[in-house]
């Protein structure tokens, strides 16, 4: 099993139509000083390219995608087929500005996890918890705010 | 109207007279005239940003900026999957639900729909995007009277994208600057904004106007006549007036007489703090640098900044930025030694970074290598195609500095400046020590502000 | 609740005891201590003005300005009926219509609503008014435990009525103050702001402070123990600040040790600019002069100022106010040199005028004297009590000087300084001249603005 | 008849509740500068004052009240009964800031029309005319902006 692993490998990028990249290296940076070997696929990354990775890092523990441009929705539109083709099996997380506008809507964590995504996280803080959780396979998604 | 639905076909663009002719009927200033004119009253004409999916609610939208705010300029922002020319997407998203497009698709929505939107209001407008390759974009917005154009081969290469070879977006930029000439001769100026914002975030104020020189000089040597140098607020009130202020001074030592070059200043573009008062404070701050630097053009923020696209309402009030021409500050003076030494600084980075560059004979060429080889490089770039091998800090002032300038082809005065004036930064001492820092200096102005860095939403 | 009726009876005043142990209870700072609080952590305290007739709205709109604009003192301003004692009348409008009372009739409404406004918010409240004759309203303000109380006898006399004596308003605020004394025996100090605005259009910085000197050492002598100096902006950048920083100076020179005294700022009373983008820059203009001058407390106005009373929307936008509070303005410098020079003139004229008088042992007797005989003068007196012969002009760096001292005790080289800087302001020719002159100055900021003078409405 | 008199005088004063008086004395020192006779009965001046000065000046040719702080209605109650029993048998004339409040109603000449007031003006610098027009004696009461 692959939690046995001395090195933990995650997989990070940034949403396809998503540019923005400063916080993709910044956490990037900040796994790596924390001990993960970080895959950064960086800006612009469609569900192709993240199921491309994941093929060529099939012992990253989680996919970690980024959005801040508000595109998360449509840019993750693939993500239901590639996860039905055993594409991306492992859990896929999501942060960042994920809808466009200043007014978010608390229902938005919803329609991503209907597409796939295990977990919604804002805070990059968060992030080496939740993989810990999420290797534990608990039952339900998780959500964190 | 169904104003989500794009027009059912795809129409012939006009030709370039037709288009020429067009914008003498519509009866407004060019935005090269009104910068002009900002420029020769002393005035700093204001431009906020805004786009969104929706035809009919962009045409409100401009038209209520228009009459609240009344802007100099007014901006049609392109949703991103425009930008990187992912049509489709726009299109599907713009058919799905307009509201979740983070711009204006204009290519889409077709020409016709731009001239409908420019006929709407009384002030010129320009095209900002982000995108490598512009062309087809360019050419709808030329179509739709359109008198102004964001971008550059680089400036809107390696923030926008992560693939696109320099190669590519240079030449697209490069017909995009023919077409501009071509225009210029048949007696339509383009005015063409140099996005030298890059990736906003703690960006070295010679890295900024180091990439603007070169475009600028690419885009002269096709015809371009009036260019507009966007320089982004760093946070660091003398430095950032030495930016602009540096602006006319390279013009005047790299290019060619007869281009009108203006300064222009992007209000803060990094972490902006959340609370309204304070990111009013934020606001206003960038308006003094604005009317400090001498800048010809101030696009603004809106408190909602820290959120998300901000709403009409926000984006009306101006409240702070139009500051920036109050009859009322002349009493405001600097620390002008400061600002001079500072000056200095920037003007000698600039020219150990692009002069080398120019100094070739195919300056396309030379700048994709010099950027493959680190010679010419920017923080946190989104593409391949730049090392980032740059990595700034603010100095313990807020300035912003050279922690490491990776390859840049700096002299040992430069760098040692640089070092002395990060001494007691601090050396990382790994990389964890380092991202903290960086990401405090992200966050600059959440500290200042005692914000807690935790994402807004 | 019927909003507009007065309680059925006027009910007995609590004792000061209870009123004291109120205020205790009550649980919230009082304004003294928020004012040093304020000036011990560098802010400039905010506070807006308002007061409407009806209770149920007044309620309504402290609660909106505090939700809103989170100001750090509130305001009940008082009817102009109530501050004549035409008790009568307030009475009979607040039963016709409350919205035609231009303030909140206290008195009538009674104590016990005073409380119930009072508990409503977390800010400490002031009464602002206008009486020579207060002593009605201040016991009921005590009562409602109302914790800050403006006027004087002079500045709450001369612009105010036309026909009261000096004599009986000094008294009358002499019985204000010793109240103030004994309660700060009983441990609650009441702050006391001196009206320094005065008739506030074209006021000399000299007879603004002289007038709240001899008011100071005439409430020190009560008892007082924190007393607000208020100064309103005259217009003058240098000037302003000037006069502002000579307050604490004042203050150690001529009031006793042991009275707390602040620095406020009366955002500009006179002519108002119209348009809704000049009333703000001179908004944010007396914010930067609160700033740099080092004012406690800055009483702040809207943009609607040249219509009428504000509407809640309006005096809630304390937007350009509260930028005084802004971290970002640490890079402003000043002409330093013009400020000390202006600080010095000032000291001087204030001592020439209040030394004189400070020097005899009836301070009242000869405050009215004085006023009688031209020694003491304010410009544009609503009394008769005042000779009004002196006149102000802006020089043409809009520094407000006398052009006629009229019987002042100025020294020959302070009028020589007062008639130099005015050398080319021409001595007026005519009457007809110098009302031409002095409307122009008094319309300063429509000229600035390019306003025509034509009245709002 | 007085019109024929060499001077030409007016009362001029603020209305009961109202001590601005900076309009008040630039307004008395204009019309001085222009020949008037201006008796300046300044500020909180009430009907039975303005009724007193015109019993001691019954040559003026108008009484002028300025008003500013919006109390101009409740203080002119008085206003039809003194001119009712005959104690101001001249023109009357109102200017300044007439009501509460930053938005202002339209129809508020009116109401002070009803009162007894013979013109509502904003602008000073329309008093001579208007002076000049009242003394035609123009059959209908007289309105400027
Ligand atoms: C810098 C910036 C840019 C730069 C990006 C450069 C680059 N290549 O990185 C440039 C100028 C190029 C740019 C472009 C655009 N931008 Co931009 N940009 C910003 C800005 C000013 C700062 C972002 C930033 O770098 N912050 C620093 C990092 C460290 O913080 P952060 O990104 O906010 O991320 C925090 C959290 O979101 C979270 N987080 C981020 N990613 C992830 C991932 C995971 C897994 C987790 C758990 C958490 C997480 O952690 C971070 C720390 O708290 C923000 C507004 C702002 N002031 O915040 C707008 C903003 C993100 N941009 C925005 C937009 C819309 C655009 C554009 C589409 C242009 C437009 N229409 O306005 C284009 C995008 C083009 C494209 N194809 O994507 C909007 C997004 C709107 C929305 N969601 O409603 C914002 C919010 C501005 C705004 N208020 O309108 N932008
Ligand atoms: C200076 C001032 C004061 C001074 C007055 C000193 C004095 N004794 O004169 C002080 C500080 C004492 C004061 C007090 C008050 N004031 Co005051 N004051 C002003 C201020 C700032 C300037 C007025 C002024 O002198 N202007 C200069 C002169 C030359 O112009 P003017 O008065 O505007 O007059 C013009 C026209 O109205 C017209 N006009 C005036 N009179 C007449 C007469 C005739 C016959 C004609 C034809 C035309 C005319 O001609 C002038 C030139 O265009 C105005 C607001 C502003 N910025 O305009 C408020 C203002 C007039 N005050 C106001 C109020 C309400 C008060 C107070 C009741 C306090 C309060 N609740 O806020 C008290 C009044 C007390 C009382 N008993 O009346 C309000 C009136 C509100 C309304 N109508 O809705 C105003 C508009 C402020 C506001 N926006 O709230 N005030």
């Amino acid at each position: 099993m692959r939690h046995e692993n001395a090195t933990r490998t995650v997989i990070l990028g940034v949403a396809a139509s998503d540019a923005h990249v400063v916080a993709n290296q910044l956490i990037a940076h900040s796994l790596r000083a924390q001990g993960f070997t970080v895959v950064n696929v960086g800006a612009c990354t469609s569900v192709a390219e993240f199921a491309d990775a994941y093929s060529w890092h099939p012992e990253a523990e989680a996919v970690i995608i980024g959005s801040l441009n508000g595109h998360a929705y449509e840019d993750l539109q693939d993500l239901p087929a590639a996860r039905a083709q055993g594409l991306l099996d492992c859990p896929v997380i999501l942060g960042g500005n994920l809808s466009v506008g200043s007014h978010k809507d608390a229902s938005d964590a919803e329609r991503f996890r209907a597409l796939g995504v295990d977990a919604v996280l804002s805070d990059p803080e968060l992030l080496p918890a939740t993989l810990d959780q999420l290797r534990t396979r608990a039952p339900q998604p998780l959500a964190a705010s | 109207m169904n104003d989500a639905a794009p027009p059912p076909e795809t129409s012939e663009l006009p030709t370039l007279a037709e288009s020429v002719a067009y914008v003498r009927e519509l009866g407004k200033p060019t935005a090269a005239e009104v910068l002009h004119t900002a420029r020769a009253t002393g005035r700093v004409a204001l431009q906020p940003r805004c786009g969104v999916g929706s035809h009919a609610q962009m045409m409100t939208l401009l038209r209520d900026l228009e009459q609240h705010a009344r802007p100099d300029i007014l901006t049609l922002t392109i949703d991103s999957h425009t930008r990187l020319k992912r049509f489709d997407n726009a299109r599907a998203v713009l058919l799905r639900n307009s509201a979740e497009l983070n711009g204006y698709p204009l290519v889409t929505h077709g020409w016709q729909r731009g001239r409908e939107l420019n006929e709407a209001v009384a002030a010129p407008l320009e095209v900002r995007h982000g995108s490598p390759d512009a062309r087809l974009l360019f050419e709808t917005s030329v179509a739709s009277g359109i008198t102004s154009f964001e971008g550059g081969g680089i400036s809107y290469n390696l923030p926008y994208s992560k693939a696109v070879p320099l190669s590519e977006s240079l030449a697209a930029w490069r017909d995009v600057d023919a077409l501009c000439g071509e225009l210029a001769g048949r007696g339509l100026v383009v005015d063409r904004e140099l996005f030298g914002t890059l990736t906003a975030v703690l960006v070295p104020p010679s890295i900024s106007l180091a990439v603007s020189v070169l475009e600028a000089v690419a885009a002269a040597r096709e015809g371009v006549r009036c260019i507009s140098v966007a320089y982004p607020q760093g946070g660091h009130f003398e430095q950032d007036v030495a930016a602009l202020r540096a602006i006319p001074l390279l013009a005047a030592s790299y290019l060619p007489e007869g281009v009108e070059v203006h300064a222009v200043l992007h209000e803060f573009m990094g972490v902006f703090p959340k609370e309204r008062s304070h990111a009013e404070d934020l606001i206003l701050y960038g308006a003094l640098v604005a009317r400090l630097g001498g800048a010809t053009k101030l696009i603004t923020k809106t408190y909602l900044e820290a959120y998300g696209i901000p709403d009409t309402r926000a984006n009306i009030d101006g409240l702070l930025a139009s500051r920036a021409n109050s009859p009322l500050l002349d009493f405001i003076a600097l620390d002008e030694e400061r600002v001079g030494s500072e000056l200095d600084w920037i003007l000698q980075e600039v020219a150990e970074i692009v002069e080398p560059v120019l100094a070739t004979t195919d300056l396309h060429k030379e700048i994709e290598a010099a950027f493959a080889e680190g010679r010419l490089d920017i923080p946190f770039s989104a593409s391949r195609y730049a090392r980032s091998e740059v990595i700034p800090r603010r100095a313990p002032d807020g300035a912003i500095r050279y922690l490491s300038p990776g390859l840049l082809p700096f002299s040992d005065r430069t760098r040692r400046r640089n070092e002395e004036s990060l001494a007691t930064t601090g050396r990382s001492t790994g990389l964890g020590e380092m991202v903290k820092g960086l990401t405090s200096d992200v966050n600059h102005f959440l500290n200042v502000f005692g914000e807690s860095p935790a994402a807004a939403s």
